[in-house]
């Protein structure tokens, strides 16, 4: 049986005017790239990457977007949500030379897999993107890792001027990487695809959640029918290759597909 | 001897007795796809309805000891995208798809069955008894005779399928309800939909754990209640039932079997022992098949009929 | 502060909320011993009818994932020798006694009330609702809102005694038969009683495990059940329950609370936890209340009502 | 969850006309004093303890008695039964020196109990008990193991002449024993009561059982509560010398009381 967690808020970081980090005490015994579902039982159950995880706490980052987060961010310290998970599958933790690449909301669980990846012996760099400066998260967390950095923004406005896509190209074109992981809007990682050759990779997908334990179908990535909450979010290069749906379209509440 | 799960369904050749059911992995033709990879002998797709619905709100899942409850509340993409994800799965793949449906009248029945008679279907399952939408419908369909009567009846004089009628254990008098729907012309009956509903608290933030506040209990807790329900109704009628409530072991499929189904569903175990809960079973049933010398499926027995 | 599980039920102070339910351990007087120096705060007698009953043959139990069948039959020693032991009980003990009765007509349940009255018995509880025994009986008079509105009056109007009516949880609408109950004059009320029933078959020998063939359900799966249907009869009447149905833990004890319930059954969590349960719940809900702050079983909030 | 095994019959030893030993293959695992439920679904399932146990295989001797057992007699290896357990309550395991007093169907307990005691380094004495040599059972088994065995039988058809209770009597005057053990007819094991002094000591009981988990109430001894299929149905000294109705009375299927 999955349990379901009742726990209050211990801490909130305002990353940005949009985004908030929140910590939980509690030993989640997590693996980088796996998700919680939370909930704060007023409508609304959703799914949040794990920014960070310690045998103590763990946090996620969390963007304000709609209905559902922008109530979390009217909450404080000391209240409770209510959690279940960890889900999902988690990165292959390479010990050799890796290369991440981050943009938006979806770059603090890069956090959570550089320590680990740094545990595991492997040599890392980050690139860490957003649109711009007001959007870019983590820089200051990453920087007291032992990992090269590369903070880029769409307009210039922080770090290197352009998408984390061109940057990765660059970088890519002057080193020699084992492994590349990427952790961002999907139409970043279809870009990444293309200019990334045969290097192996991992992606971090996201698709509508309901269930999150593997039933509800809502989730599943054609032609395959990977479940995004079991076989994902994180999947291997083989796997993404054979995905027709990749950066075309994504299914709604009501399994109703969109164009992305 | 070589034992096989090879067996028949209304007429069409299956590989293995195990279903898939309705509204489990059944949104997408690529949830189809992985499930029958994994040893479904059939699929159905989530219950269709006319216009989309997006579904209650979250949490819409909920475990216990022994089971899940769930009020995802008919959430599914309308009865023209789901029968596309059918006609999709069904250009690549021979394995039978059952349509499932529903309403809350005859005519949007009707209306369904149209549409359902203009795909590639295999199967038309009629779902008189989801309890998730209660608020919304009111107590399911399945509960009135005459209403399954009715319902059936008209659907069977305009469908192009065999029809199946899904039928709610929280009823007083199954027999009645089943001979009903054999009366009327289900050519199969499927059951047990899920069984309560039932609710769950959080005592920290004191509320109900469901955003809908009560949902239908599925998995193992639910066999007992799908054993009895399915032996007196198998007992009762002469149409073939697709047994289901809670099977998750090969174990639980003979019993099922034997207690008169002549097919198997499993929802809720995907995800208790994964996708490939339908290989592992399929392999169970054959080890029993092999340890007690049955030869097929069909030569499993089944109890003696209850006396009525 | 000390946290203190003292409360009261329809008057009488008790020391614990935990009742031992009517059919668990409720056979002899030291039945009722073992219970209470292990935590219980009010103790129900087994099912008593007029004549004494034997049961069902054996196997009268049977396990699955999530809870237990039990096809007992209604075994008993009859009135007479059943409320013997309630008296030598209550020569030596505080702790309120429930005495619970089976019939199947007004005149019946007149009859044992009069047994009832001239004994030490505190509270008469009328067990409208036994599931196991539908063959001998048919549908549980629990089921019928006229049944059980007049053999509730009929009885009110003789007893000496506070009277609770136990419901069943198998029936469509609680809370149309829960105002029955009340308007009829029932002082409290008891549910659930067992769901179902349900059925087991062993595949080897090809037979129902039970040889009742069926039993009720009961045990930590029904809980959801049981939440759901006290929530609603509390948001309906105003009279207290008695909430059962799988509590095991002290969690389960407080959402019971939490769902309307005054005070809270512990049955078959005797065999998952043993005779100490009651201890232990008592326990587990202290530690809930000093976690949580309330100093009073009365403090833990309920739910908000149900708008109906 | 308790499980239940549906088995096959491996092996009937016919004991005498009337008790016959029914071995099974199957590890159960139990403890001497132990008892299993069996029924075949035709209507009753009973309590029997266990004859004997080893890693392989079980076995349970029955005396013929009413319907449930002549049915059983009918059984033939190969036949399925189903049985579940095994439950209650074991005896005590003693390094001593301790003496084992039984009588009728209730004495082949003892020899998987004998061959616990002699692992354990015990030095064990049996007295064998039965009403006449065609009620006495196991004696060649008994031989088999290291211990001190006198056969006895109430009309001195067999062994010594005398009750059981008579010879326990006689050998306590001549010999010091650390530990009593008496399984057999409840007004033996009440009678042994009154002549064995103070000796630490441990009774096997039977009560009419129902559930056999401790939740139906059918099975307790009064004034305690205990249940015999769980706080039983091996009692110590200290709780049966607090029970009102040993020797007394016992429950029938419905909880009438009837005396012994
Ligand atoms: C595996 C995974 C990991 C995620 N990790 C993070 C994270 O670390 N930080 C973060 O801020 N966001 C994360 N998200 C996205 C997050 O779940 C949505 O931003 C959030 O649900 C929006 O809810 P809302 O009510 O505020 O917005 P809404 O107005 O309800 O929705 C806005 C958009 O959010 C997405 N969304 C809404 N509900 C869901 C749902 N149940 N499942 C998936 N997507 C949904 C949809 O794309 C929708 O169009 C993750 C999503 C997935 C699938
Ligand atoms: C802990 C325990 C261990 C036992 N071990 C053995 C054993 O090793 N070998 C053996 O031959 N017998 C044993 N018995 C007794 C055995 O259970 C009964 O002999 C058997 O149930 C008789 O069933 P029947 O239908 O043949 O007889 P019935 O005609 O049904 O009953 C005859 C008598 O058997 C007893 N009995 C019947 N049903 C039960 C029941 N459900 N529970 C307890 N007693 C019952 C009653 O005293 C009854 O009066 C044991 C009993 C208990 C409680
Ligand atoms: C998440 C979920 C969604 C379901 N959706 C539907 C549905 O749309 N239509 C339907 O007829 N039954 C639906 N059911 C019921 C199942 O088809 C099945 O009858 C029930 O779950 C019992 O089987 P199980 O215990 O193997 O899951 C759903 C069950 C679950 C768990
Ligand atoms: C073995 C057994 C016997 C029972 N006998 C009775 C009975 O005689 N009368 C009655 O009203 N309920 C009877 N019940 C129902 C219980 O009182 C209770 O309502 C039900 O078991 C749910 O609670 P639980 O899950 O805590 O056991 C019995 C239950 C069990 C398990
Ligand atoms: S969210 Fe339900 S299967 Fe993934
Ligand atoms: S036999 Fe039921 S409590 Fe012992």
């Amino acid at each position: 049986m999955d349990k379901r967690y009742t726990l209050k808020i211990d801490k909130i970081i305002e990353e940005t005017s949009d985004i908030k980090t929140f910590t939980f005490k509690y030993t989640l015994g997590a693996n980088p790239g796996q998700f919680i579902m939370l909930t704060d039982f007023e409508g609304g159950e959703k799914p949040f990457s794990i920014s960070d995880c310690t045998k103590e706490e763990f946090s996620i980052t969390v963007k304000r977007i709609g209905e559902f987060t922008t109530r979390l961010f009217q909450k404080c310290v000391g209240d409770y949500v209510s959690i279940r998970g960890a889900y999902g599958s988690s990165f292959f933790i390479s010990k050799n030379k890796v290369l991440l690449v981050g943009g938006g909301y979806a770059v603090p669980t890069f956090y959570f897999f550089a320590k680990v990846l740094l545990e595991a012996g492997a040599n890392v760099t980050l690139i860490n993107g957003a649109r711009t400066k007001a959007e870019h998260v983590f820089a200051d967390r990453f920087e007291s890792l032992d990992i090269k950095v590369i903070n880029t923004t769409d307009d210039g406005s922080f770090g290197e001027n352009g998408t984390a896509v061109d940057i990765a190209q660059k970088i890519m074109s002057q080193d020699n990487f084992n492994f590349l992981y990427a952790s961002g809007p999907e139409m970043m990682m279809k870009a990444l695809q293309d200019v990334i050759g045969d290097t192996n990779y991992e992606f971090l997908f996201e698709r509508y959640m309901k269930c999150a334990i593997g039933i509800c179908g809502n989730c599943t990535m054609d032609p395959l029918g990977l479940r995004l909450c079991v076989e994902g979010p994180v999947l291997p290069k083989e796997k993404v290759e054979q995905l027709t749906e990749f950066g075309k379209y994504h299914r709604d509440a009501s399994g109703k597909r969109h164009e992305l | 001897m070589q034992k096989s799960l090879k067996s028949e369904f209304l007429g069409i050749t299956i590989t293995s007795p195990l279903v898939l059911p309705a509204g489990v992995m059944g949104m997408a033709f690529s949830g189809f796809n992985i499930s029958i990879e994994n040893g479904a002998g059939i699929v159905t797709s989530k219950s269709l309805t006319l216009e989309s619905r997006m579904g209650h709100k979250g949490p819409v899942v909920a475990e216990f000891e022994g089971g899940l409850l769930n009020c995802m509340g008919l959430c599914n993409p309308g009865i023209v995208d789901g029968l596309a994800e059918i006609d999709q799965f069904k250009k690549h793949s021979d394995i039978p798809v059952i349509a499932s449906v529903f309403a809350t009248n005859t005519e949007d029945f009707l209306k369904l069955t149209k549409h359902v008679n203009k795909s590639q279907t295999d199967f038309l399952e009629l779902n008189l008894s989801c309890p998730n939408v209660f608020d919304e419908f009111g107590i399911p369909l399945a509960a009135s005779q005459e209403e399954v009567h009715n319902i059936v009846k008209a659907v069977k004089q305009i469908s192009t399928l065999p029809i199946i009628a899904k039928l709610s254990p929280n009823v007083y008098d199954i027999v009645s309800i089943a001979k009903a729907a054999e009366f009327a012309g289900a050519d199969a009956l499927c059951m047990i939909n899920t069984v309560g509903p039932g609710m769950l608290i959080d005592t920290k933030i004191i509320k109900p754990v469901l955003y809908n506040k009560f949902g239908g209990l599925s998995g193992p807790c639910i066999k007992p209640i799908a054993l009895k329900l399915i032996y007196q109704t198998y007992s009762a009628v002469d149409i073939p039932i697709i047994g289901m409530g809670g099977v998750t072991y090969g174990e639980d499929a003979i019993e099922m079997l034997m207690a008169g189904a002549t097919v198997i569903g499993v929802g809720t175990a995907v995800h208790y022992r994964g996708i490939e809960v339908f290989n592992k079973i399929n392999n169970e049933i054959l080890e029993f098949m092999e340890e007690n010398e049955y030869s097929s499926v069909k030569d499993i027995p089944k109890l003696e009929k209850l006396e009525m």
